[in-house]
């Protein structure tokens, strides 16, 4: 069987759903970043795929967001870390749980 | 290329910032230069200024906001140029005749940003750009009695701004009415549509009415008057200057342009009326001024009165049933533009001496003085003149004015120019009142330190005054202005 | 399209994804990160795009993961305790999932299969990125700066 | 041969208004040159006079006319002009001879007058102005130098101003006459808007020319009598005279100039210049118009002859005299006898000239006195006044033979015995006559006979400089007889126009015996009953008048002016100054009342608005604010700070978000 654009999206929303476990589920700060990620790249999995199974030929749009996609994941993946870390610095912990300070 | 146009406009806004920006004192000085260059553009528009020519001159237009029919549209005929001199002519020396001691840097910018409003407001053709322009003197004015007025000052200019405001807001309303109703804000184009009735119905009435009020308001027409005097009493001597001498014929101004050509039938109906109207504005203020003590009401109350005969002229052209413009028309209109600049030109005058008898003397009840002929010939002599030329003495510029408005009314109107002549025997009553009372008899005590005219007051007035013999005995030069715009109107308003 | 090799990535990519959620060992979930991206960039090649394929190799195992395992070895000492799973999460997880499959199933017009395509040369790529991607490329690197002296910043010792 | 003088006319009045200008801008300190300049503008200004006269000499019916444009307005043009005809030429040359003599007088009787350079710039002026009002050639211009020899005399009667009553009274003068202007003023529209012209002769077009009257029609009658107001204003007749009395505030060479020989005649040469208006439509002479110029001139004429009899002021006395005399040319222009009327208008002019001189002259040799009760007996110490002053009186008077006075009075008497309508004004006339003699007779007694009193006893004639203008109008006075006489009457044909021959037995008619009879009775009925004024007659005291003493009714009531004054007080201004408070009023209160009344409307409806938000509007709005309040603390409850809490709630929402898209479609 030759996959379909069905296939992909099914992947897609597969890892999407993963990445959404690992933010909703874990307790971890790092962990949600790791999830965020995962999120992220379906999210460019799903672009590629439209790109390549739309009507052709066509310029690489799908492919050029992808890219752009991937740079502000990094930054965003950089910030973020950076703020565990200060996180960490401040409050001793990695744990979501106990940053609750935002409570109303 | 920037037209002369809006250079002449421009040039005072420029000077406005100029005199801002200057670091501490010398604001008359800039001032007055910026003066200078406005008053050479003026000249300048005289020059080129073709006098045979109809219609408007030197047109300047752009888009502005196409959505509501607003442009950038400015021109000029005989009437404007001859207003637009008129401001070049009373401004700077309205500016000298403010006291250097009680006036500041903002005072001149204030004066300058008027200067440029009133330009605006001459020279605009288009409704939404004259309404910005005339709305902007407006606030300067206010600025200036409040900030730099003399006692009262707060009332007299919250009286003032409330009183031109809602007329301004009154008019606005109407000319959205029409705008809706006919969409152009182009007084050309308006005028021409107003020859066979602009609108019809309750629209057109209550347009008129707007229309009416807010230019009643500005010129003062009886009994929308309460204003004035309030307003030039408390104003400082420049600002009293400004307001008569130019400002004022704002209202006659708007007359001339907007209410005759849009209107001619609501003015036919109401004719009688609005002569009864104009005639109670000749014959009342110059009666109040009679019983005044303060002699800048007394000359506030002759401004309407002589403002009211340009009113009489153009209701008695509007409400005629004569069809063909004949010479009445032709000598009533010019009556009327003659007036607007001799009482522009006389009564700033003597608003600029009343100015200096206060300088001198701290108070300007006409009681306050007595026998100043004996101690300053000169500041008597030269205030006669100007005293004379408004109450219409053949031989200064005023006669020639209200000659040709009481020949041309008294043929379409006899019967109310009959009571109008009222009005020209009380104002001659109250100046001979002034006269006897301020340079006659025993000098008291507290005059006799009067100093006589001075360098600097001097040249305010003997140009002032030359004018006035000028414009008295060959007035040709100012008719060659108006006179095809004369012919012109008055086949508009045939 | 090879769909062995399809088949073979895809189960791979979603079980590294799974364990990166869901392994309760911070490294090894790390490392499983890192897997789960070896399997995306495979399956970019799958679709033709190979630079961005590679450039995800080069970016989320070379930069990012490695960034993870540091913040992981600065924040050791937390490392190791035990947390409790959020059940919750779990199940809008699945629900998500189940709703999102529901929905890619029931619209017929994505069951298509992929077109003939001429190879994405990374010159294309460039030369695009230099025209008509020129501002957007700007504006990541101004956007990668500022990340950068932003991280710089967050993670600077504080000086009193 | 002259005929650069017609066509540059209006050089004989620009010489007086030069020399005035020039005057002006003189410093106060050069006396000198500020005569020599007057003098030398009125002597130009007579020169020139005579010259256009010549001219007028050679055809009868003389006119020369010189018409330019003054300005344009629109697409029509106002055109002034200037006129040489016999009536203007022979103004003309009285006025710049009587006012050259009354220049000279004034050097000396102004000597001592700190504003002497200013006096002889208004006097130029008002010569300037009074010259151009003759040779006007159009309405409006006679207009404009009316109005300016009005200011002239404003100036002038006002020129002692630190004097508060000369004040007031050139405020009366000038207000009074406008009100007369006012009326001319009007006429003159009037009649600019029937004939569309104001020139009086252009070519045939001219509005007094026959095409021009033609136009009018009936409202010929209402034109006239409008004009005829401004005519009355300026030559102080009944109900408009009050001011002329009180214009003697002013320097006597200035009474003597304006307030008697010109400008107050200016109305008289006013109606004889339009009389064609006058004249329309008329039947064997007579129009309504001419009607009420007779009627106004006869009331005038007795009533100010009867005034004059009881004051006590030598000038106030001339002054009356004038007003009565102005009233007898009114009459005689309105029965028809323009000529006579001009005529003795123009000898007026010599002969009042004269006696307001001599007046001028006794007043200067009495230190300012002017109360003729306390003089007397002048006639030694004063001898050429007094011969000059006698010639004056004689000519006043109206005695015959050799004073020009006599000669026209009687020509007026004449032509108002002729008048068709009533016989009325010529009786009235004559009992006029006899009062002039009357009051000329007391005038005299009291003034140079009898003993010297308080007055007169340092009084010494004057000097020459002031005796020799009285010496040369009391020549012209005789003199000018010469053309008058009813046996070649030259000047009634030079103003009508008619052939004159010599003829010696015209000399002698009734009418002479008529008029001398009545004058010799004011004379004697004036001796008898002034015999002893001045002095003790048995038990009446030396300073009650014999009149007053005989008739003290009658004599406060002429002595106060026939209460005319108090009437005006009382009515007219008092009425006009309390419309003026009332406007006033009017304005301060009720119209600014009206605004503010609207203001406080205004502010009314604020303040209800402001309860109503109070009561209403807030008090929902506290209930919506605290209800929001609660829901807020309840809401809050949702907000753990748990940013996993946060998320899933934006994963369901996009679920809910999904199924609601997928259940749409």
């Amino acid at each position: 069987m030759t996959p379909t654009l069905q296939v992909f999206l099914i992947i897609s929303a597969t890892l999407f759903s993963i990445g959404l476990l690992a933010v909703l589920s874990r307790r971890h700060a790092i962990f949600i970043l790791i999830g965020i990620e995962i999120m992220l790249a379906a999210a460019n999995l799903n672009f590629i795929a439209f790109w390549r199974f739309g009507p052709q030929p066509q310029p690489p749009t799908g492919v050029m967001i992808a890219l752009f996609s991937i740079a502000i994941a990094a930054a965003e993946a950089a910030v973020g870390l950076a703020m565990v870390i200060a996180v960490y610095r401040h409050y001793h912990t990695t744990n979501v749980d106990q940053l609750d300070q935002l409570r109303g | 290329m920037v037209g002369l146009i809006t250079a002449i406009i421009f040039v005072p806004l420029v000077g406005a910032l100029a005199v801002c920006a200057w670091p501490q004192g010398g604001g008359r000085p800039i001032a007055l230069m910026f003066n200078v260059i406005s008053a050479v553009c003026a000249l300048a528009l005289w020059r080129n200024f073709d006098a045979t020519a109809a219609g408007l001159q030197f047109v300047e237009r752009h888009p502005w906001i196409p959505a509501v029919g607003a442009e950038y549209l400015v021109g000029i005929d005989g009437l404007s140029l001859l207003l637009v001199l008129l401001t070049s002519l009373i401004i700077p020396f309205a500016l000298l005749a403010q006291p250097v001691a009680g006036s500041s840097r903002a005072f001149y910018a204030t004066m300058l940003v008027m200067q440029s409003a009133l330009y605006g407001t001459f020279t605009a053709q288009n409704f939404v750009l004259w309404f910005l322009f005339y709305e902007m003197s407006l606030i300067p004015a206010f600025l200036l009695i409040k900030i730099w007025g003399g006692e009262n000052r707060d009332r007299a200019a919250t009286k003032f701004f409330l009183y031109t405001f809602l007329g301004s807001v009154a008019m606005l309303l109407s000319f959205l009415g029409i705008y809706f109703a006919k969409g152009t804000f182009d007084f050309a184009a308006l005028a021409g549509l107003g020859k066979n009735g602009l609108l019809t119905g309750k629209l057109a009435w209550l347009a008129f009415a707007g229309i009416f009020v807010g230019l009643a308001v500005k010129v003062p027409l009886f009994p929308f008057h309460t204003w004035l005097p309030d307003a030039y009493q408390s104003a400082p001597t420049g600002v009293s200057m400004v307001l008569t001498g130019v400002l004022s014929k704002m209202g006659v101004y708007g007359f001339v342009r907007l209410l005759l050509p849009l209107f001619p039938n609501q003015i036919k109906i109401l004719g009688p009326w609005l002569l009864a109207v104009a005639i109670c504005s000749i014959v009342f203020p110059p009666l109040a001024a009679w019983a005044q003590r303060d002699l800048k009401r007394m000359i506030a109350y002759l401004s309407i009165n002589h403002l009211g005969y340009c009113m009489l002229a153009l209701f008695a052209i509007a409400a005629s049933p004569v069809v063909a413009a004949g010479i009445d028309t032709h000598a009533a209109l010019s009556g009327v533009f003659m007036q607007i600049f001799n009482h522009g030109v006389t009564a700033a005058t003597l608003f600029y001496f009343v100015g200096l008898l206060e300088q001198r003397r701290g108070v300007r009840g006409i009681d306050d003085f007595g026998g100043l002929m004996q101690r300053t010939p000169l500041l008597c002599g030269w205030m006669s003149v100007a005293m004379f030329s408004s109450l219409g003495l053949p031989g200064l510029n005023g006669f020639i004015g209200e000659f040709l408005i009481f020949k041309g009314s008294f043929a379409l109107a006899a019967a109310f120019t009959a009571i109008a002549v009222i009005g020209l025997l009380v104002t001659a009553i109250v100046f001979a009142r002034a006269m006897q009372s301020l340079f006659s008899g025993p000098l008291p005590e507290s005059c006799s330190a009067f100093p006589d005219l001075v360098r600097r007051e001097k040249l305010v007035i003997v140009p002032m005054t030359l004018l006035m013999f000028a414009i008295g005995i060959a007035p040709q030069f100012l008719f060659n202005i108006f006179n095809t715009t004369v012919t012109q109107m008055a086949r508009l308003f045939a | 399209m090879n769909s062995a090799a399809f088949i073979v990535t895809a189960i791979f990519t979603v079980a590294a994804a799974l364990a990166a959620a869901t392994l309760r060992n911070l490294m090894h979930a790390a490392l499983s990160f890192a897997a789960a991206f070896v399997g995306i960039a495979a399956l970019f090649f799958l679709l033709g795009a190979e630079f961005v394929g590679l450039a995800l190799v080069f970016i989320y195992i070379g930069a990012v993961a490695v960034l993870v395992v540091f913040t992981i070895l600065l924040t050791r000492r937390d490392v190791g305790k035990d947390r409790g799973f959020n059940w919750g999460g779990a199940t809008v997880a699945v629900a998500v999932f189940a709703c999102l499959t529901w929905s890619i199933l029931k619209t017929q017009s994505l069951a298509i299969g992929a077109p003939h395509i001429a190879t994405l040369t990374v010159k294309r790529i460039g030369a695009a990125l230099m025209t008509t991607y020129v501002w957007p490329l700007q504006c990541v690197g101004i956007l990668l700066t500022a990340a950068l002296i932003g991280a710089l910043i967050l993670v600077m010792e504080e000086r009193r | 041969m002259n005929s650069w003088v017609l066509t540059c006319l209006w050089l004989i009045p620009a010489a007086p208004f030069a020399a005035s200008l020039i005057i002006l801008s003189l410093s106060k300190a050069r006396r000198k040159s500020a005569v020599a300049l007057a003098i030398i503008g009125e002597v130009l200004a007579l020169a020139l006079s005579i010259l256009a006269f010549m001219p007028t000499l050679q055809a009868t019916g003389f006119r020369a006319v010189q018409n330019f444009n003054w300005f344009t307005f629109g697409e029509h043009t106002l055109r002034l002009g200037f006129l040489l005809d016999p009536l203007a030429a022979a103004m003309l040359v009285m006025i710049a001879l009587v006012g050259l003599c009354i220049f000279v007088f004034s050097v000396g009787y102004m000597a001592d007058d700190k504003n002497f350079t200013r006096f002889f710039a208004y006097l130029s002026f008002f010569s300037g102005a009074m010259l151009g009002l003759v040779i006007a050639n159009s309405l409006l211009l006679l207009f404009i130098f009316w109005e300016l020899v009005g200011l002239a005399s404003y100036l002038l009667i006002g020129f002692w101003i630190e004097k508060p009553s000369a004040a007031a009274a050139a405020k009366k003068a000038f207000i009074t006459t406008r009100i007369g202007d006012m009326g001319f003023f009007l006429g003159m529209l009037w009649l600019y808007d029937c004939s569309g012209t104001l020139l009086f002769y252009d070519s045939g077009n001219g509005c007094l020319e026959s095409a021009g009257l033609a136009m009018l029609g009936a409202s010929a009658t209402f034109i006239a009598l409008l004009i005829f107001c401004g005519a009355v204003g300026k030559s102080g007749q009944f109900p408009l005279h009050v001011w002329l009395p009180d214009a003697m505030e002013g320097p006597t060479p200035v009474s003597a100039l304006i307030h008697a020989a010109t400008m107050v005649a200016a109305g008289v040469f006013l109606v004889a210049r339009v009389y064609p208006l006058f004249s329309v439509d008329a039947i064997n002479g007579v129009t309504p118009s001419l009607t009420v110029v007779v009627w106004i001139g006869v009331t005038t004429a007795l009533m100010a002859a009867l005034i004059a009899i009881a004051q006590e002021d030598i000038k106030r006395i001339l002054a009356y005299s004038t007003v009565s005399q102005l009233g007898l040319m009114m009459v005689s222009l309105g029965v028809g006898g323009v000529a006579a009327g001009i005529m003795h208008l123009l000898a007026h002019g010599f002969f009042k000239a004269l006696l307001f001189l001599g007046a001028g002259s006794v007043i200067h040799g009495c230190h300012g006195e002017q109360d003729i009760r306390k003089m007397g007996g002048l006639r030694r110490l004063m001898p050429v006044t007094f011969m000059t002053y006698a010639i004056g009186m004689l000519a006043l008077s109206g005695v015959p033979f050799s004073f020009s006075g006599g000669w026209t009075k009687e020509e007026i008497l004449h032509a108002t015995a002729q008048w068709p309508k009533s016989q009325a004004p010529y009786y009235l006339l004559l009992a006029g006559v006899v009062l002039t003699a009357l009051y000329m007779t007391r005038q005299m007694i009291y003034v140079f006979f009898g003993n010297g009193r308080s007055a007169s006893e340092r009084a010494h004639e004057s000097p020459r400089v002031m005796t020799m203008p009285l010496i040369v109008l009391a020549l012209c006075t005789i003199f000018f007889s010469v053309v008058l006489t009813s046996a070649w009457p030259w000047l009634h044909g030079y103003l009508t126009g008619e052939p004159v021959h010599i003829e010696i037995t015209r000399l002698v008619q009734p009418m002479l015996f008529v008029s001398l009879a009545l004058v010799s009775a004011g004379v004697v009925i004036g001796v008898w009953m002034y015999r002893k004024a001045g002095v003790q007659d048995r038990d009446r005291p030396a300073e009650i008048d014999p009149l007053e003493y005989a008739q003290p009714g009658v004599f406060e009531f002429l002595a106060n002016k026939m209460w005319i004054d108090d009437l005006y007080d009382h009515t007219v201004i008092a009425f006009s100054w309390m419309a003026a408070r009332l406007s006033d009023w009017m304005d301060r209160y009720f119209w600014d009342g009206l605004v503010r009344g609207f203001g406080g409307v205004g502010q009314l409806f604020g303040i209800l608005t402001a309860s109503v938000d109070e009561r209403g509007i807030n008090a929902g709005v506290d209930e919506t604010t605290a209800g929001a309040r609660g829901l807020g603390r309840l809401m809050s409850g949702a907000h753990s700070g748990q940013i996993q809490t946060y998320l899933g709630a934006v994963a369901i929402g996009m679920l809910a978000l999904l199924l609601l898209y997928a259940w749409l479609a």
